[in-house]
């Protein structure tokens, strides 16, 4: 499994060469790249033209492709997500884009009845490539109503995929890959990770969908995460490493369709599962993921499988509550520590 | 030529009449799906509704297809996986009917943006009850397409009715069609029953759409012959409010005009009547000999791989 | 634990006397109950007057309480959800009925942005006494639009309760407990169920919110489950009986507050725990319920928590295909089977 | 009287050009929400918006209240929870600014119908920005406000900008006023940067809503001095724009008819401005001196008990 991870890496995702850029940018070329390649690609959402998107994704490709294919919408979600259906079912690819994934509860009918079902409903006849892309997290200071961790709302409707990038190589690779999916792919972006930098070659190339990655290797313990919690259990796992705890980090990349596989491989090795993520831990995807890995690798397991996400709260404004209110490193490398201390 | 469009549009308001064993009936108001369709081509969209039997069949839908999708088999529109809320025929341009009240709207003005970022001359038409008036969707979509002067015909079928809700329980403001002039586009009242009046209020509307003048508000005035569902007695209607529509029937009245204006022998629709009575009974023989899907395909067709 | 269950029974939930209504009317009796208890309670919703609810639930209430309580509203979900905020607020306690709860994906910004953020929001000093009831679940041929089991998006949602009665009695007390509250409760009817009758005491009970109750006890195996499936389960149970498998049945009847203290009790009897509901089991509540029990029960458990939830499809139009796609009494006492083979 | 309230109106509206540490600056759209406050009772209802700290210090909030909540302290209104945009005070009647652009208006109507119940004369007040114009919530609401007839008056602020889109881009037809016929309900523009003219309509609005005579949309016409926020530089907007508006600065025109008439002296003006400029730094050592909330309040105030 590792291995099939390893050959896709191999395959698809070996960088060319050596080039930092931010993950805003690392999307904008994804988005400009599949215009350029294909002309039934389009964008439409608030501000994504003149304004050049509330945090610059689309910046210069109204200049560059016109307001025919970069379309500034009036604050509408429903006309937004309505809108992408009509036009995907009658063969574009649109890529809509919500300023913050909280404002999709306007568009939730459209995006859940509608573009997820009218496949099925139309006997599997019409095709919706649509990519939805959101902002999403919290981190920033936003409070309530700009921060939410939504994911598992989507996971929980077939016809929708969902995917949860976390650097700006796999923002780029998994964003081509969404544009050219032919189905309704929700695209969560975490609003913390636009200013990230990372390594991003020049040109083509493509990250799959329904691919986890082995982020960093470990014999201990196994932290099976997405979003912009890779970065952080990355951190904890470095911080772990000097007590001699040596922390297997999964990145599922894609909720939906879900590579619990490679995850899987991990723990049979590791024999301990911590499953973190910034969404509220109730009801959070977590419980998804805990129960898949507790029902294939439960001979494997020294402990339970824990999770750990956001307290049972909206996400406060106040920053010293902001951030308490979600994982952090420390706290990561606490559950870590007390995961192993019950084998 | 019109007389053709003219038989097509009785062929299929008598079709439309004939429609059984669906939940939500269209009979009384045939003459708005027949008169706006009779001016649709092929290559048009039309979005519709929960009631959209007459729109389906309108825009050229096969009676067999749809009759076998309303009994569940696999032989129809959508292999029984939709039922009556969600026939399509994408080749057709008929985008689906649709359970959720106004959400074909947006849709509609999705197609006609496709449509105009193709630079193509093809138009959608979006059939909305009157209920579907109060709706956020109704609003953003129609907004939308004004501000984008996108090619669609809006038209609402005001049959009075959502349910037991009366339109101006529904509805404020004089009418729907008065709205127009909120989003600065033209908004007209027609009489729905009256296949000609409909079909002349639709070609402009359409023929404007198609020249890139940008979208329409049609409101065709019609009732419900039946209850909402076929479930539904409608005890909340008077009944003299249901007879005197009854002598508007639209069929009826389209029969006179044709006998009156010498365009169609009373022999030669009594002869439409009865191929799409034999048509329809054949319909329903089909359904009925077709098999259920099988339980594979539950999982099938949810995604496209 | 179990004790705490039956103690809050005896407290709360013996009938004083023999009578067998219909969900539908048990419902009717606890709003009319609680509209006439006091005045700040109202209802607002799609054809809950004239036409007396589509599944007749406030059938009668507009002549008795008149329209100034028994409001009937335009199509508009999202003005529902909103106007309850409204009044809420400011100090009422409204009922507001969802038709169908696949069409509170047009509400879900005012329900999850607005009713279950703004106490918080506001530092905990607004109060928004709301019960959003909605019509749920498959089963009768309504097709994907109007059968969607969508209790885990609000379980994920900090601010809401979620209630899911499964019998006539549990209805009218989980109902009038709800209209009581001072919280925004998410009051999920499953359609297939307004037809059922059961024993209902006349005059005043409650049923507390955030109590399981154990409807069958047995030593072998535990069901976890709530709505429309408890009555499933508690079918399967009485098949399996015949093969000498004892099944313990738990109805959680809440979703949030969840006492999954009733049902860890149980298993750490049985050792063995199926989770049954009729949502999608991808993504649905059943990883919280499932997760939750290895995390706590670990120890006692003989084999992997398993899930049992409906395909990854939209709910088919066509009745073999319908009734296939979500869990049935057969196939839950074969998944027991199944659970017990493998110990 | 009228003199008192203007000096209100006066101190309220140099206070909200003192706002700093804000989010979305309300500076320069100050004499609308003081010209229709000035007429509400302190047990009357508004919802608010993002750029809500006009609405809320011209409703009577407290700026030590406001100033620690924008700092995130626990003396804030929200105890430092809710931040900028979600200050609310329900013993003003405040109900919340709010996050989501058109979300106030079906709440607006339902703290209305609450009053309407109850058969209370008090009313409810919504402001929104043009930008809310085309949100499904701003027709939900609005539509079933008039078929209900409830106190409520809907006040859109049209500042031409929602971020960098004009107000054409996003509101078809010829204005949002001008939706009233739609709804058959009173619509009526003003210059929302005149105190006295938003203060005259919104009198006779409010007036309206408290007999029971339904609801009104008014829309004032005024714009946004700074960007969309404190990050935003607008260089999407042309600079003779900007100055030609600048010219129309409300409280300049304040200070002009006040002199002129003779109500207030310069003097006394130039004593309303030092006061205010002291209480307003008065309020940033207030918050600055306040503790930040505990982290045991995380997870408290999500559920009454
Ligand atoms: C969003 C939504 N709300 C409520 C319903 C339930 N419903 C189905 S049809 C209907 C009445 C629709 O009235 P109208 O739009 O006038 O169409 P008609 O039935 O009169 O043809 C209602 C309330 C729905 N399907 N969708
Ligand atoms: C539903 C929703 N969509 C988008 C946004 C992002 N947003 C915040 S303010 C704003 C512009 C609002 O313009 P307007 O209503 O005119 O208010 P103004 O900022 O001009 O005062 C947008 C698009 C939002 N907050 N809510
Ligand atoms: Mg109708
Ligand atoms: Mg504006």
């Amino acid at each position: 499994m590792t291995t099939r991870t390893t050959v896709a890496a191999v395959r698809e995702e070996t960088p060319q060469e050596d080039r930092l850029i931010f993950l805003n940018q690392a999307l904008r070329e994804a988005v400009d790249e599949e215009m350029q390649r294909d002309p039934a690609v389009f964008v439409l959402g608030e501000e994504i033209g003149v304004w050049g998107g509330a945090y610059k994704v689309t910046e210069g490709l109204l200049e560059k492709h016109g307001p025919n294919r970069i379309i500034d919408t009036p604050i509408s979600e429903a006309l937004i997500a309505g809108a992408a259906v009509g036009a995907a079912i009658t063969g574009h690819r649109p890529i809509a884009e919500f300023m913050y994934s909280d404002f999709m509860g306007i568009a939730m009918d459209q995006i859940v009845n509608q573009a997820a079902k009218n496949r099925y409903m139309f006997g599997g006849k019409a095709t919706l490539p649509i990519v939805y892309r959101a902002a999403t997290g919290a981190g920033i200071g936003n409070a309530a109503q700009h921060t939410q961790s939504l994911e598992a709302w989507f996971t929980h409707v077939p016809g929708l995929k969902v995917v949860t990038p976390s650097t700006p190589y796999e923002a780029k690779g998994l964003l081509k890959s969404a544009i050219r999916d032919d189905n309704v792919v929700i695209f969560l972006e975490h609003k913390a990770l636009y200013a990230s930098r990372g390594n991003v070659p020049e040109g083509e190339y493509l990250v799959p969908l329904g691919v986890s990655d082995v982020k960093r290797v470990g014999a201990h313990a196994t932290i099976v995460t997405y979003s912009r919690q890779v970065i952080f259990a990355l951190e904890a796992a470095e911080q772990l490493a000097q007590e001699g705890i040596e922390v297997e980090v999964v990145d599922l990349r894609t909720l939906y369709p879900l590579d619990i596989a490679t995850a899987i491989t991990s723990i049979q090795k590791t024999n301990h599962a911590l499953v973190v993520h910034e969404a509220v831990q109730f009801g959070g995807f977590g419980g998804e993921i805990a129960s898949q890995i507790q029902e294939q690798a439960f001979d494997y397991l020294d402990a339970p499988v824990v999770r750990l996400g956001a307290l049972h709260s909206p996400v406060p404004f106040s920053e010293p509550l902001e951030f308490g209110s979600f994982p952090s490193v420390e706290k990561i490398a606490e559950a870590v520590r007390v995961l192993l201390s019950r084998a | 030529m019109r007389i053709r469009r003219f038989e097509e549009a009785a062929e299929e308001a008598f079709r439309n009449a004939r429609m059984r064993g669906a939940l939500h009936f269209y009979i009384g108001e045939e003459a708005t799906a027949t008169g706006v369709c009779a001016d649709l081509r092929t290559d048009d969209y039309i979005t519709s509704t929960h009631r959209g039997h007459g729109h389906c069949i309108a825009k050229g839908g096969q009676l067999n297809k749809m009759m076998a999708e309303l009994f569940g088999r696999v032989t129809g529109y959508c292999g029984g996986k939709g039922g009556s809320m969600h026939i399509a025929d994408l080749d057709l341009g008929i985008l689906g009917a649709n359970g959720i009240v106004g959400a074909g709207i947006p849709i509609a003005a999705g197609a006609a943006l496709g449509a105009k970022i193709r630079g193509e001359d093809r138009i959608a038409v979006c059939f909305f009850g009157e209920g579907a008036g109060p709706t956020g969707a109704f609003h953003e979509g129609v907004n939308f397409a004004a501000v984008q002067d996108l090619p669609v015909v809006f038209v609402c079928e005001n049959n009075k009715y959502g349910m037991a809700t009366t339109s101006d329980k529904a509805n404020a403001g004089p009418s729907i069609a008065g709205r127009g002039v909120a989003y600065g586009i033209p908004g007209i009242k027609v009489d729905g029953n009256d296949v000609f009046a409909v079909n002349a209020v639709a070609r402009d509307a359409i023929d404007r759409a198609r020249r890139g003048k940008g979208p329409t508000l049609i409101e065709a005035e019609t009732y419900r012959f039946k209850g909402h569902t076929v479930h539904d007695m409608a005890p909340y209607r008077a009944k003299e409010e249901l007879e005197a529509w009854l002598k508007k029937d639209p069929i009826e009245r389209f029969r006179q005009v044709m006998k009156s204006k010498k365009l169609l022998t009373v022999k030669d629709m009594d002869q439409i009547d009865e191929d799409v009575a034999r048509e329809v009974e054949a319909s329903i023989e089909f359904a009925e000999a077709s098999p259920y899907p099988s339980l594979d395909a539950i999982e099938q067709g949810v995604y496209a791989d």
